[in-house]
Formats: structure tokens, C-alpha cells, sequence
């Protein structure tokens, strides 16, 4: 890969270049509300300002992809987002639910993250940059990163067409991609080959993050699950904040999936009773196979949820172990095909029976 | 006027229907009270003929003469007078099909009529009468004890002195009957005892997957005699010791005349084919010929043609043959006898008709619980079925009171008729086989055919379970059905016009034939070969083996191409891409002079096979005396022999063997004999595949001389300095010649160009040769027809054919493509993917499954929405189309996580319907 | 759960495509190969038309083992069809053992010819559904 | 040994197929019928028709006719009963056995049979009296095969001993058997002699 190696200050003019210099149209970024952070749309270069002190902040409140979910438009813009929230933009690149040409992914390295909520409330304690010391730190004062972030292996910046790694008391910042690498030499950066792959800390994050999952609870049986979604009013939130599902209208909104009336009772008169809101266990075994291959794990579901059930424990728990079946980390290149569109002639038999 | 079909076997039945079905009046005649002739007793063929015999039945261009012997004919062709059991009907043409009789003078020495000891087709009886008794055992007929050890004795009356010639089917059948009884008693030991394993193409296979799969023991040795002692069948054979008797693994040790006895439950005769007994006098009062065997005789160019213009012949009266030639045959006589007929009546389906509004009327579901004769009724107790069937919602009656599918077929009509009934659910028969009739019969009523479902309670229900089981499971699966009903949607069906041409792939005798057989029956065709001449593999050959100059049938050939104004020939030329579906395609050709768009609506793909060059193979290319048998024969159109010793390796060079490489190398030993009657020719071999009537070629050259060495498969012979040396299996010792000349015996191989138009005509290959419609265990009915309708194959593109089979087999595919075009219009199929713009994300994932690229992404403009004075949204959604093409399966609707896409007749609601009641 | 482990006849819902295992089911009957007539057939064209959220849905319905049969990868009627079903039903069962479910679940590639292997596949199968026990779901308010 | 055909004799097949009964020698398609049938392959299973058969056709014309096997036929016509190619196997032994006799007559060969000094020591008594005459048999027979009249004595009783005592016992041969003391040991002649005679002369010329 080609890139630099930046102070921390002088990330403002790169992305004020990138608006200046029209490589992009318009950029998409963390700025700061008060004690919390979120994602503002940027034409005015003016505008960003000082994005060392936000893009960096262990906080997440949207997965930007989101927000760019559906945008198949002709204008360029750049998205600055962390490891998960890339993923999910390139398999929405694949589901043809975003415009590769028109958008230029920024990836930032992640130290994991809290709730939108805790990290305002702590953000005295925490600050905006943070590293593994310091969050063992917090949590022994009680103040742990999401679920989802705590069994997140691809935290390290490593997709998309720019990546900003920290290294030490730096950025380093490459070109991927080749539009990445002419979006760097457009604003003038002065280019040599860079290694940023940190494979020595990869492995500790992947080892670290594989023990996390171990310790958290399992749903093994039918009746662990039930008990696990017992309080879900099937408001589907995490449905519409999950940046993987695209649907334009999901199943469960269609009167075969969210029956009413007659065909309710109906229902009930073949079950002698049903439990309502209907199609509780249906619609999140669904959803779960749905997203088992595109699933980033950011955890927004989790988040989303009303009734605070740990999603994190069946979405992307569930769906990694998909992942592993095809060999599959979802996000990591616009050209591979999604595993459900391809196959090999002889392959998974011991998954059948 | 009409055409009568003499024989209601399966190749009668073939040839009537196929004439029927384009619009001829048709007499069918069988001597029997009933049709199906020797392939009704066949052990699993009733799935087969069976629906045949129903539509015959129900066929209104087909009178059906049962029970009547044809008894004089005068006229000639165009208008003859046949005298039927005492009635006289007027016929245009006659086709033959009076099929064949078993041998019936067994010697002694086979113990016949010991119990256990059966013939194959007493032994086919005995497979389908196989009730599931508890222990699912094959047991003896004498003491119902489990039959440990079965063996096959082939070639039992043909061969020998009783019947000169091969019956050519038993190879196939016995292959067929030890697989059966493999699978279904896989704890049965099966031996084959054979002279020669004379089967081709896909039945290599299976006796390959016999020997070393299922374990059974192919023996070479023909047992003379079956001796029963203590309940057992004791038979000698030549061969020690057994293959594979003694564990697995061990190498298998050759022949070396030590006479072994094996001891065995049951003995199977695969019993030679004769011509009918009937079949003299039949041929005398038709006034044809027959041959030197009692056969009707045809010739090796005209397989179908009698020496009486108008009178055709087919199907085994002309030589022992297997069903999937015989039913070949029948189609092509049919073509060919239609030629002489007009067309008087209507083609069934091609009436105008109108289908009831439905979406406005109340839910009305008949459910018709048929007795199958007996087969239903007497496993499952109907009337409690019934009783419990009435009380279900949306069930406005149920019959329970046919009894045979032609009784259910007219209750269902008048149910929609007088009832107003607007569901139908059949109970009874496999949909599989008869969805197609139910759905005609809705359909002529006047209910779309998709408002359809059908319960297989015959053949998964009764046949499978027990009285108690069987009734509660088919109170389940009929209420499924029932509920299945419900949503079920009426389909839209479209009528498009059939265009009249059909396009024919390959220039080779095949395709000529087929071009040549539509241009006559008045279609247009394009006959599309690569090559810059017609001639194909007639180019490559001198003489045929009858004689013929090959030379002299490709000019008549190509004199009545190139006379015919209806074809028109494209030579140099490949065919690009296709798109569109049965009776209405369009390709583009790519040829000499640039390209052009064509369009037809039926495809013959006829591509042939070539000779693989045997390049390094024991020295060809490098040495001069080492020639294959095409090149020999080359040499022996010379008129002179140099050569005092000559050698020929049959099956040297593994790869697919054509039909006719036996025959080749014993008529060309023959040729090489009589230009010098002192050679030395000698023949090493593993099988000498001389079917039929071509056994007298084998006999022939064996009298004159030729010496045939046996060598095992695992030990070919090797040709180095000069010398062939080979292990003969019956000196247990090597063998060394001299040779002047080595011939040998190519491989063939597919097509290369089939690859390509697999994938544009949506065929399915097999080892790179097309592969038919339906790949059934057993039989083949339909030969011809491809997966794709409208797509037929023929000829060496399907295996590597004789002459006479492979123009068989393209009039066959021409009969088959002119019974498409006879038809004014088809109707879309029902069973297709719809979109739902609306809902549809534009994703293209399905764009991805879909493996007919039948989908593709639009851009729609998205309808404006307007509030007061001003409009938003104008824009345009990326949203999927299933275009023309769409085969359903459904692929793409199983991934579409939002249901946008959906599969008619196959929607979620139609399978959850079921669901909440199974 | 009243019921006996012993006395327990599984309901089993098997989708089977129209080519392959529904032909050799049809076989099986031809044949007369008996099994035990705890399988509720749904024919679909294609092993590829199989959404798994049927198998979900018939689950949840409380079927004790749901069957998917399918043409041997390669000889799909309509060429890919089965490649894509097996990933699907790999996927699903995937997520399934992670909750204890799937051994309820299970696939089998049957040939039109292979009516004996269907007669064993469903005998196996209900021996094998008996041994996992009712589907918990059976008698749940859903 | 590789068997070299090219030191073999092509034309054997057709010097066979000369002799009556050998005309049918390349019919054979080796189907093995004809040895699964034999009396004598089940107690000498070296005997094997059809590879005789085969030797013939490949003009292994030294080692057929010096085989000592052909001789072992028992004439039993189950062979060519049942040969579904009409081989006549039987009669062709007897094509093949006439050619290596004329063989040895010649000297080129040697048979390792005592088969045709029997056969032709059975002959002459046929010649003689028109029936099988034991005596007259044996004491042609073994003085011949052993080379002088004192060991075939002695061979000849040793045979008789054995064997012989049980074909007294059973009438078959005299002194003690029931048709009375010497029955069997002077010939019974039959009537017509002078047919016989003819019978013998015409064959004969048929040979030259």
C-alpha cells in the first residue's frame, strides 16, 4: 500500500483537501455534539474542524452505513467510519444498494466502543482517544465497551480505500484501493510505500476478542431462545438500524409476516393459542439467516433495542459461525461474491446431515 | 381417412400418439384386450406407460381397436382398405409396430420350470409383485426362504443355433434387473454370467457402477446348465477363482479352464427376443417382406421403410432392439406414415377456450379421492377419509367414488361445470407423471389448470404404509392439500404463435435426415454445419457396413437438401446464441457471411461425434503401419492387401465406444479376408459388441478365419519393435504377433461444440454427450426430447450410433419437433418467477441464481406522487424482470429476502399454507 | 411434555424437488419399499425454491424433524439449483446447532432412481428424530 | 513362454477343417460351453476342449497334435450337443486325432497316448468278428503299448488283477464268469461278416 504518516492535526487539512481539490463531493464524518458524537454531511470545508478529537472517539451511535443505505446516486462522497461500519457500506456495495463510484471509504482504526449514552455520561473519564490499557482501566471502574466491540476482531483499519491507522502518537494514512491512492496523491500527499497491517496486534485483538466471545452466555436450546427474546415486542428496531438489512419492505410488514385480523385467527384456531405480537420467534430466526453472511457485527441492534435484550449474543454470534462455513469475513472486498450467489462443486456435505 | 398403428406396445402407443397429437386420425389396433404390450409387465413401467395409455384412452383423434386381428389389406398407399376383425377402415398409411415374442424352446438343462428358475421378464413380475413384506427380502418362489444368491444366465436362445442372431436388449435389461435387486436387496449376491457385455453409452456406466460399486460378479463363462439339488441351483463356470468372492482388494485372477460350481438361490434366463409369432402371416397379408430371422425387413438407410410404399416398420418387429430404439423408431415411422395422411382433426388443446373469473366467486374446493383401482381403496379406508376431508374449510364436495383415473378425469369436469367448483385437489395418482392430464381436464372445464393440486396417495401413501398408517397420512396430506388450495391463484397463461421452422445443428447423416424429414412434413429448416460441406462422419467413411458406398448416400442426401426449396443450408456457420423458449426461439447465426438473426420454433441438435485421434496411443503418429479402422478402411477401398498379418486392438484406447466399432472391425476384417484370403488377421479384444443382426458378421469372420484373442481389461496389449504382444485370458500366456498393419479402434468423442450449446439450449450433458429428457432407471421413453421443450437430440450427439439407429433417432427428434409445429400457438408456462415492483429492492441477487439468465435489473421510473401543487419522488428505482426464459426453479425466490420475487404456484403463502397443516 | 419417548411417532415435514427425491419417493412406492408414515410431503420443483424460513416456520409449527431432499449436486434438473440449496441448508443448519436444533433438520441428496435409499433415508430418519425427543415447540403457545 | 505366432502354422485351422468332422473348427466363439459340459474336465481338469479349440485356430499345430489330452475325450457328445455354434467338438477330435496319427505315422511327431494303439487294437477286432472281442483286445493291445509281448503280459495282468477280475465277476470276461467258463475268452462271431468286410474296405479307400 502507498500512504504517509501524519501528525494528528494535520488530518483537518487532509479532509478539507479531499472537499478542496473535488475529489469528493461531500463528506460524511463524526463531529461532536456537546459530550457525544455523531455523523454530520459535510460541503462546506469549513465545517470540518479539529477531526482528531472526534474521529477517533470510542463511541457509536449510528453505523453510518446506514445512513448511506439506498444511495445510488452520481455525486462523490466520502465516508469517514470505523472498521464495521465500512464493512457494512462494501456489502451494500454488493447488494447494489450503494454506488461504488461514488463513494470513497475511510476507514479509522477502532479501539472499541461505547454507547452513544455511556460515553457521554463518562466522557470525563474516557476522552477521545483511548487504548486497551486504558479501557481495562475503565472497566475496572466499572465502564465496559459494547458487547458487540468486545468480540470485534477487525478493529484495525483494513478496508475500504484509505485507511487511518494510529501508530504511535501518529496517523498513518494509505491508499488501498487505486482510487484511494489517487484520492492521497490529489491533495498532495507525499507518497512511499507503507505497511500498516500490524499483524502482531491483529493477532492479540482476534485472540483477545475469541476470549470474550467464550465468556459470553450462550442461547443453546430452543428454550435458552425463548427465554433470550421473552421481552421483545417485535418493533423490529433492530431491523431498520441494522445497516445490512435492505429490504424496501420487509417480509414481516406483508400480511403474510405480520398477519392481522382473520388470518391471526386463524392461526390461533390451528395453535389453539398464539402468543401476540405474532411471529416473535420467526421473525428473529428469520432475520438471523437473512443477515448470517452480511452481518458486520457493529451491534446497532443491540443498541436499538427497547427493551435492552443483548442482541449481540444471537445476531452476530450466531451469523460469524456462517461466516467461518464459506470462509466468508463480509466487508472485505466489493469484488467477492456474497456466499449465497456461488458455490463449489463438492463442499459442505458435513454441514447437511 | 386415417392412419392405422398396428401394435399397442409401447412403440404403437408411441406412434399413435405422436400422430394424434399433430392431428391425424388414428387407428390403433392390438390383438390384446389391452394396451402396454411387454413393457406394461415390466417391474417399475407402469410409471411409465401408464399415463400413455390414459391419454390413448382419452385421445379423441385416436380410435382404439382392442382385441382385434387385422385381417386383409388392398389399396396402395394414399388408400388402403384394412379389414379389421370383420370391419373395413380406410387408411392412408399403415405403421407396423407388432413388437416380439420371447423364445420359448429353452433347453432342458436350464431346469425350466423349476421354480426358481425364471426368465427375466417372469423375473420382472417377480420385482413388482414384491410387496413390502416385513423382512423386504427377495425370497424362492419353491419354499419362500430369502434368495442369498441370484445369478443372471445370459444369451439363453440367441447366439446359438436356435436363434443365429443377439437379442441386443438382454445386456441392457439383466444390467438393469441386477441393479434393481442390488438396490433394493443390497444384502443379495448377484452374478451375471455373459459371453460378451454388449451394452452402449449410459448402460456402460451402469455395468461399470455394477462391478465395482454394487459388488456384483460379472462371470464369462455361458452356463449350459442349471442342476437343482437340495433347494439349491448348482451351475459351472469357468473361472477361477470367483472375482472379488474373496474379499475385495484382491487382485482378480483370469480364466484358466478349472470348472468352479457356485451354488444358487435363483436363476434368472435372460431370455433371447424372437420375432412375433403373428408377424409371418401379419407381413403376408401387408405384403412385406421379411428377413432371413422372420423380421420385417428395412435396410441400414431406410430403417423405417418397408418394401409396400405407405406401410411403415417399427420398434422390435424389424430387429431384437432395446425400448429407447424401439419407441425412436415408432416416432419416426410415424412421421414418415404421416407423410401419405391429410391432417383431418383438431389438435387437442388448440380449441378456444376461457377460463372462469374466479377471484370474484366464493372459495369452492372439490376433492376428487380416487380408488386407483383398488391400489388406494384397498390400503386406505376411503369412506373415513371422505367423512373427514367434508368437514374442512373451503371443501365444497368430495367424490371418493372413482375408481380409475378416466372416471376421476370426468367427475372433475363436471364438478367445475355443474358444481361451480374453484379449487380442485385430486387424491390418487403421482402428480409427476399425471398433473399434466388433471390439469388438461380443468382446463376443458373451464378452470385455470393451476387452480390444481394434486396428494400422491397411490405411490406414497398406499403403496408405503400400512392400512392404519396409510389413512391417517392421507388425511394429512389431503387437508395440506386442501389448505394449499386456498391460496392457490389462478395463472395467467398467454397464447403465442408457434413459428413454423425448426433449426437443425449438424450437417452429419443425423441432421440431413432430420432437415429432410420436417422440409417434407412442410416446415421450413435451417440446417446450420460447421464445416464448409455437409457429409459429417460420411465424409470419414468409404462403405457402410451393408455395402452401401457412403459416397452414394451423401449425394442422394445432399441432392435432396439442396433440391428441397424449404431448406435452406448454412455451411461454415455456428449458432451463437439462442433465446426464447419452445415454439419460438431466436439465434443468431455466425457463418461464412457475417451473421443473421433466425427464427424457429423447434431445435434438432444433431451434432455427432468425432474419432478421438489416438496420437501416442502404441505408436500411432510415429509408426507408419499403425492406422485406425476408418484409415484401414481407406486402405482396403485400394483393392489390394500387401500385408500377410494384420492386427486389430478393439477396446485398446479407454473413452467412450461407438455402436458400431465391432461391427467395424469384423467387417473390416471380412473385407481385408476376401481381398486376401491367406491373411492373418487377428482381432484382440474385450468385447466383441456386435449386436443384432450383426452377429452373422461376427460368425462370418470368425468362419473365414479371423482369430479373436480375449485380453483383460486390466492388461491391454502392448506394440513395441515390432512385435503385439497380448495376455490371452485363455492361455493364461502371452501372446506375440508379428503384424504388418495395426488397426485401431478409436475412442469417440462428443462434439466439441456441445459445451457451447448445452448452455445455450439449456441441455444437460453426460460425459459431453446430450443427455434426454428423462434419465429413468430403467426405460427410456422419450429418447429424443431434451429438458428444454422444443429442443430434441439426435444421433451421435446423444452416444455414438449406427446409421440406421442414428437416422432412426433423427426421425424420431424431426416427428417429435413436427408435433410442436403442428400447434398454432403454445401457452406460456405457468410455473415462473413474477416480480413485485412495488417491493423489490433491486439488489440483483436473483440476476445471480438465476441459471437461464432470465432475470434481469430495469430501471422503472418511479411514478410520480403529488401533494397539492407540488410533486416529489420523480425519479427512477432499479427494480429485477424475469424476462422470457424462466424454467421455475425458484432459486431466486428462496433467496429474495422481502418476497419481491415469488415463484407462481409455488408462493410462501402456498407452502406455509401447508405447513401450519402438516 | 406428557408423551413417552418411546411411544413418540415425530411428525416430519419433507420437501422434496419434483426431479429427483419426490421421483424416487414415487419409486419407493412403485417398489413397495415400506417406511414409517411419520413424513408429510411438500413437493417443490427445486431443492433451490427452498426458502429456510420454511424449515423455521415448520419448526416453530412443531414438527419434530423437517426433511429437505434434493437431486445430487450436478444432475439438478435445472443445473445449479441444488448448489445454491446447499448452501442455504448449510447456513440454516449452521445457525441451528448453535441452538440445539439441528438435528431436527436434515438433507439428503436422492436420485429418481434411488427409491431404496429414500425408504432408508426415512426410516433412518424417524429412528433418529425418536432418539432427539419432541420438538420442544410441539405444544408452545407461539 | 510367449506363445510367438509367428512360428506357428496359420493353416492348421484349414487342415482341420478339411477332415470330416473338423468343419466347423472356427465357429468357435470360445464361449467355454463345451468344457463346462465335459464328464472328463470334472476328473481331469487339464482337459479342456475349448482351449484345444483356441490352440487349433492359432496353428499351434506341434502342440495340439502332441497333446496327450486329445485323447482323453470320452466320445460322450455332450460337447456337441450342446455347442451353440455347432463345433461338433467330438468329431473334431476325431479330425484332429486322424491328422496327429498321420503325424506319427510320418514320424514328425510322437503321441504320448496309448489311446490309438488301443483304438486301433479295438478296430481289429471289429474287423475280425464284428464284435468287441476282450482277449483278442488285450493281447494286441498291451504287447504294443509296452514294446514286447512279455512286458505287456506282465502289464496286462497287472491291469487284470484289479480291474479285469471285476469284469470276470460281472460276466464281461471268462473264465469265471456266469455265461460259463470261457466266455469271453474265445470271440463270438457275428453272422454277416462279409457286410463288414465292405463296411471296412469302402472306409478304407475313403482314407487314401
Amino acid at each position: 500500500m502507498k500512504g504517509t504518516e501524519l501528525n494528528y492535526e494535520d488530518l483537518e487539512g487532509f479532509f478539507q483537501g479531499l472537499l478542496d481539490n473535488k475529489v469528493i463531493d461531500a463528506l460524511i464524518m463524526p463531529h461532536r455534539v456537546g459530550n457525544k458524537v455523531s455523523y454530520m454531511l459535510v460541503r462546506d470545508k469549513e465545517k470540518v474542524a479539529s477531526p482528531e478529537s472526534v474521529i477517533f472517539a470510542p463511541s457509536f451511535g449510528v453505523n453510518a452505513a446506514n445512513v448511506v443505505k439506498g444511495w445510488m446516486i452520481d455525486n462523490k462522497v466520502g465516508i469517514v467510519a470505523k472498521p464495521c461500519e465500512i464493512r457494512a457500506a462494501i456489502e451494500l456495495i454488493k447488494l447494489k444498494q450503494l454506488n461504488e463510484e461514488s463513494v470513497l471509504l475511510i476507514t479509522v482504526d477502532c479501539s472499541g466502543a461505547f454507547k452513544n449514552e455511556d460515553y457521554a455520561e463518562h466522557y470525563a473519564e474516557i476522552g477521545n482517544l483511548v487504548d486497551s490499557a486504558k479501557l481495562k482501566e475503565l472497566e475496572g471502574k466499572g465502564i465496559s465497551i459494547r458487547e458487540a466491540c468486545a468480540i470485534c476482531e477487525n478493529r484495525l483499519a483494513d478496508i475500504g480505500d484509505i485507511i487511518i491507522a494510529r501508530i504511535n502518537g501518529k496517523v498513518g494514512v494509505a491508499g488501498l484501493t487505486e482510487m484511494g491512492v489517487k484520492a492521497l496523491s490529489a491533495v498532495g500527499l507525499p507518497l512511499e510505500d507503507k505497511d500498516l497491517e500490524r499483524r502482531e496486534e491483529k493477532e492479540r485483538i482476534v485472540a483477545e476478542a475469541r476470549k470474550r466471545l467464550e465468556e459470553l452466555p450462550k442461547i443453546d436450546s430452543v428454550e435458552a431462545l425463548e427465554a433470550f427474546l421473552q421481552d421483545c415486542i417485535v418493533c423490529k428496531n433492530c431491523r431498520d438500524v441494522c445497516p445490512v438489512c435492505y429490504c424496501k419492505e420487509c417480509f414481516f410488514d406483508q400480511p403474510l409476516g405480520n398477519p392481522v385480523g382473520g388470518d391471526l385467527l386463524n392461526l390461533a384456531e390451528l395453535r389453539g393459542a398464539i402468543e401476540v405480537p405474532a411471529n416473535q420467534l420467526l421473525y428473529h430466526l428469520t432475520r438471523v439467516y437473512h443477515v448470517c453472511t452480511t452481518c458486520v457485527a457493529c451491534g446497532a441492534c443491540e443498541d436499538a433495542c427497547p427493551k435492552s435484550i443483548p442482541l449481540t449474543r444471537f445476531y452476530p454470534v450466531l451469523a460469524q459461525k456462517v461466516q467461518e462455513i464459506f470462509e466468508y469475513v463480509p466487508g472485505k472486498d466489493t469484488k467477492e461474491p456474497l456466499p449465497f450467489t456461488t458455490y463449489e462443486d463438492e463442499e459442505l456435505e458435513e454441514c447437511l446431515r | 381417412m386415417g392412419i392405422a398403428v398396428i401394435g399397442g406396445g409401447v412403440a404403437g402407443i408411441t406412434a399413435a400418439l405422436d400422430l394424434a397429437d399433430s392431428g391425424y386420425k388414428v387407428y390403433l389396433i392390438e390383438k390384446n384386450a389391452k394396451l402396454g404390450g411387454k413393457v406394461a409387465e415390466l417391474a417399475e413401467c407402469e410409471t411409465g406407460i401408464a399415463p400413455r395409455i390414459v391419454k390413448i384412452e382419452n385421445h379423441p383423434n385416436i380410435e382404439l381397436m382392442l382385441s382385434s386381428e387385422v385381417e386383409g389389406l388392398s389399396g396402395s398407399a394414399g388408400d388402403f382398405k384394412l379389414k379389421v376383425s370383420g370391419k373395413e377402415i380406410d387408411v392412408e398409411s399403415v405403421v407396423l409396430a407388432p413388437g416380439y415374442d420371447v423364445f420359448d424352446s429353452i433347453a432342458k438343462s436350464y431346469a425350466i420350470g423349476h421354480p426358481n428358475v425364471v426368465t427375466a421378464l417372469e423375473f420382472e413380475g417377480m420385482l413388482r409383485a414384491c410387496t413390502p413384506s416385513e423382512t423386504g427380502q427377495l425370497v424362492r418362489p419353491s419354499d419362500g426362504k430369502p434368495v442369498k444368491r441370484i445369478g443372471f444366465i445370459k444369451c439363453v436362445g440367441s447366439r446359438g443355433k436356435e436363434n443365429e442372431i443377439c437379442s441386443t436388449a438382454c445386456c441392457g435389461f439383466t444390467a438393469k434387473e441386477a441393479w434393481e435387486v442390488k438396490e433394493r436387496f443390497p444384502g443379495t449376491e448377484v452374478y451375471i454370467f455373459y459371453m460378451d457385455i454388449r451394452v452402449f453409452g449410459r448402460d456402460e456406466e451402469l455395468v461399470a457402477k455394477l462391478k465395482d460399486k454394487y459388488g456384483v460378479k460379472y462371470i464369462r463363462s455361458r452356463v449350459p446348465e442349471v442342476i437343482p439339488e437340495n433347494g439349491t441351483l448348482t451351475v459351472k463356470f469357468e473361472n477361477k477363482p470367483l472375482q472379488g468372492l474373496r474379499g475385495r482388494g484382491q487382485s482378480p485372477r483370469l480364466e484358466n479352464g478349472t470348472v468352479e460350481r457356485l451354488d444358487l438361490d435363483m436363476v434368472v434366463l435372460a431370455v433371447g427376443l424372437l420375432p412375433s409369432k403373428t408377424l409371418g402371416k401379419l407381413a403376408e397379408i401387408m405384403g412385406v417382406k421379411t428377413d432371413t430371422y422372420g423380421y420385417l425387413e428395412t435396410s441400414l438407410t431406410n430403417p423405417l421403410e418397408t418394401n409396400v410404399p405407405g406401410i411403415l416398420a417399427c420398434g422390435t418387429a424389424t430387429a431384437p432392439m432395446k425400448v429407447r430404439e424401439s419407441v425412436a423408431q415408432a416416432s419416426g415411422a410415424a412421421l414418415k406414415a404421416a407423410l401419405f395422411s391429410e391432417r383431418t382433426e383438431l389438435i387437442p388443446g388448440q380449441e378456444e377456450r376461457k377460463f372462469i373469473e374466479v377471484a370474484d366467486k366464493p372459495l369452492k374446493i372439490g376433492v376428487f379421492i380416487c380408488g386407483c383401482e383398488g391400489e388406494v381403496a384397498g390400503a386406505v379406508d376411503l369412506p373415513a377419509v371422505v367423512e373427514h376431508v367434508k368437514h374442512l374449510t373451503g371443501v365444497a364436495s368430495v367424490n371418493g367414488e372413482t375408481t380409475t383415473m378416466k372416471e376421476a378425469l370426468e367427475a372433475i369436469e363436471s364438478g367445475i361445470v355443474d358444481q361451480g367448483l374453484t379449487r380442485i385437489v385430486v387424491a390418487g395418482y403421482s402428480p409427476r407423471l399425471y398433473e399434466d392430464l388433471f390439469r388438461d381436464a380443468c382446463a376443458k372445464a373451464g378452470l385455470n389448470p393451476y387452480l390444481l393440486d394434486m396428494v400422491n396417495l397411490r405411490e406414497q401413501v398406499a403403496w408405503v404404509h400400512g392400512k392404519e398408517e396409510a389413512t391417517n397420512a392421507a388425511i394429512s396430506q389431503i387437508t395440506m392439500a386442501v389448505e394449499r388450495a386456498r391460496y392457490l391463484e389462478p395463472v395467467p397463461i398467454e397464447r403465442y404463435p408457434v413459428i413454423p421452422k425448426a433449426l437443425v445443428v449438424g450437417g452429419g447423416v443425423a441432421g440431413m435426415n432430420a432437415a429432410l424429414e420436417i422440409a417434407q412434413a412442410g416446415y421450413e429448416v435451417y440446417l446450420v454445419e460447421k464445416e464448409a460441406e455437409l457429409g459429417g462422419g460420411l465424409r470419414e467413411n468409404t462403405e457402410l457396413p451393408s455395402g452401401e458406398s457412403a459416397s452414394d448416400v451423401l449425394k442422394e442426401f445432399v441432392e435432396k437438401i439442396s433440391s428441397n426449396e424449404k431448406i435452406r443450408v448454412y455451411t461454415g456457420a455456428t449458432v451463437e446464441d439462442v433465446r426464447g423458449r419452445a415454439g419460438s426461439f431466436r439465434a443468431r447465426m455466425k457463418g461464412e457471411d457475417g451473421g443473421e438473426e433466425i427464427d424457429f420454433g423447434a431445435a434438432i441438435l444433431a451434432t455427432g461425434a468425432r474419432e478421438f485421434v489416438p496420437e501416442g496411443w502404441y505408436g500411432y503418429g510415429q509408426e507408419k503401419k499403425v492406422v485406425t479402422q476408418s484409415e484401414f478402411e481407406k486402405m482396403l477401398a485400394g483393392g489390394h492387401m500387401d500385408a500377410t498379418t494384420i492386427v486389430m486392438i478393439q477396446d485398446g484406447i479407454p473413452g467412450q465406444r461407438s455402436k458400431y466399432s465391432g461391427i467395424q472391425v469384423v467387417s473390416n476384417a471380412l473385407k481385408a479376408k476376401a481381398l486376401k484370403p491367406d491373411l492373418n488377421v487377428f482381432v484382440l479384444y474385450q468385447e466383441i459388441k456386435t449386436y443384432g443382426k450383426w452377429e452373422v458378421l461376427y460368425k462370418e469372420a470368425r468362419e473365414k478365419g479371423v482369430i479373436f484373442l480375449r485380453y483383460d481389461e486390466g492388461r491391454p496389449p502392448a506394440f513395441q519393435e515390432g512385435i503385439v504382444s497380448v495376455y490371452d485370458v485363455i492361455f493364461t500366456d502371452e501372446i506375440q504377433i508379428k503384424p504388418d498393419v495395426v488397426v485401431l479402434s478409436p475412442a469417440m468423442l462428443p462434439a466439441e461444440e456441445n459445451e457451447q450449446l448445452s448452455t445455450m439450449f439449456m441441455i444437460p450433458l453426460k460425459n459431453g454427450f446430450f443427455l434426454e429428457e428423462q434419465e429413468r432407471p430403467k426405460l427410456v421413453l422419450t429418447p429424443v426430447d431434451t429438458v428444454n421443450e422444443g429442443v430434441f437430440i439426435c444421433g451421435s450427439a446423444v452416444y455414438p450410433a449406427m446409421v440406421d439407429e442414428a437416422i432412426a433417432m433423427s426421425s424420431a427428434a424431426a416427428s417429435r419437433a413436427c408435433v410442436l409445429l403442428a400447434k398454432n400457438f403454445l401457452e406460456t408456462p405457468g410455473i415462473v418467477s413474477v416480480v413485485d415492483d412495488a417491493i423489490c429492492s433491486g439488489c440483483g441477487v436473483c440476476v445471480d441464481l438465476c441459471p437461464v439468465e432470465a432475470i434481469e435489473l430495469v430501471e422503472e421510473p418511479v411514478s410520480a406522487v403529488t401533494f397539492g401543487v407540488m410533486t416529489v419522488l420523480s425519479g427512477k428505482k432499479t427494480v429485477a424482470r424475469v424476462i422470457e426464459g424462466c424454467i421455475g426453479c425458484g432459486s431466486c425466490a428462496s433467496y429474495c429476502p422481502s418476497g419481491a420475487i415469488s415463484l407462481q404456484n409455488f408462493k410462501d403463502q402456498q407452502v406455509f399454507a401447508q405447513l401450519d397443516y402438516a | 411434555m406428557e408423551e413417552v419417548v418411546g411411544g413418540f411417532e415425530p411428525k416430519i415435514v419433507g420437501f422434496t424437488c419434483n426431479w429427483c427425491t419426490y421421483a424416487g419417493a414415487d419409486l419407493a412406492g412403485t417398489s413397495r419399499k415400506k417406511y414409517p408414515p411419520n413424513i408429510r410431503i411438500i413437493r417443490l420443483m427445486c431443492s433451490g425454491r427452498l426458502d429456510p424460513m420454511f424449515v423455521l416456520k415448520a419448526l416453530l409449527n412443531g414438527a419434530d424433524g423437517v426433511f429437505i431432499g434434493g437431486c445430487h449436486p450436478g444432475e439438478c434438473h435445472y443445473i445449479k439449483g441444488n448448489f445454491y440449496a446447499r448452501r442455504r441448508i448449510a447456513a440454516l443448519r449452521t445457525i441451528l446447532k448453535q441452538l440445539g436444533l439441528d438435528k431436527r433438520v436434515r438433507s439428503e441428496w436422492i436420485s429418481a432412481s434411488e427409491g431404496d435409499k429414500f425408504a432408508r433415508t426415512m426410516k433412518d430418519m424417524a429412528e433418529e428424530i425418536k432418539q432427539v425427543g419432541p420438538n420442544p415447540m410441539r405444544d408452545k403457545i407461539l | 513362454m510367449p506363445i510367438k505366432t509367428w512360428e506357428l502354422d496359420p493353416n492348421f485351422k484349414y487342415e482341420i477343417m478339411n477332415e470330416p468332422g473338423g468343419e466347423h473348427l472356427t465357429a468357435c466363439y470360445q464361449c467355454s460351453t463345451c468344457t463346462l459340459g465335459c464328464p472328463v474336465t470334472e476328473i481331469i481338469p487339464s482337459y479342456n476342449p475349448r482351449k484345444i479349440i483356441q490352440m487349433s485356430l492359432l496353428g499351434m499345430r506341434k502342440e495340439v497334435l502332441s497333446n496327450a489330452d486329445l485323447w482323453i475325450c470320452a466320445l460322450c457328445q455332450t460337447c456337441t450337443a450342446r455347442c451353440p455354434q455347432d463345433v461338433m467338438i467330438c468329431e473334431l477330435m476325431g479330425a484332429i486325432r486322424r491328422i496327429a496319427e498321420e503325424e506319427e505315422a510320418a514320424g514328425n511327431i510322437k503321441i504320448e497316448s496309448a489311446r490309438p494303439l488301443f483304438e486301433k487294437a479295438f478296430l481289429h477286432t471289429l474287423q475280425k468278428y464284428g464284435r468287441l472281442y476282450d482277449m483278442g483286445l488285450a493281447l494286441e493291445y498291451y504287447p504294443n503299448r509296452e514294446g514286447s509281448k512279455i512286458k505287456g503280459m506282465k502289464a496286462m495282468m497287472k491291469d487284470y488283477k484289479d480291474f479285469g477280475m471285476r469284469m470276470f465277476k460281472k460276466g464281461k470276461m471268462g473264465p469265471l464268469g456266469g455265461g460259463g467258463v470261457f466266455k469271453g475268452m474265445l470271440p463270438e462271431k457275428i453272422k454277416e461278416r462279409e457286410v463288414l468286410k465292405k463296411i471296412f474296405e469302402q472306409l478304407g479307400e475313403k482314407e487314401k
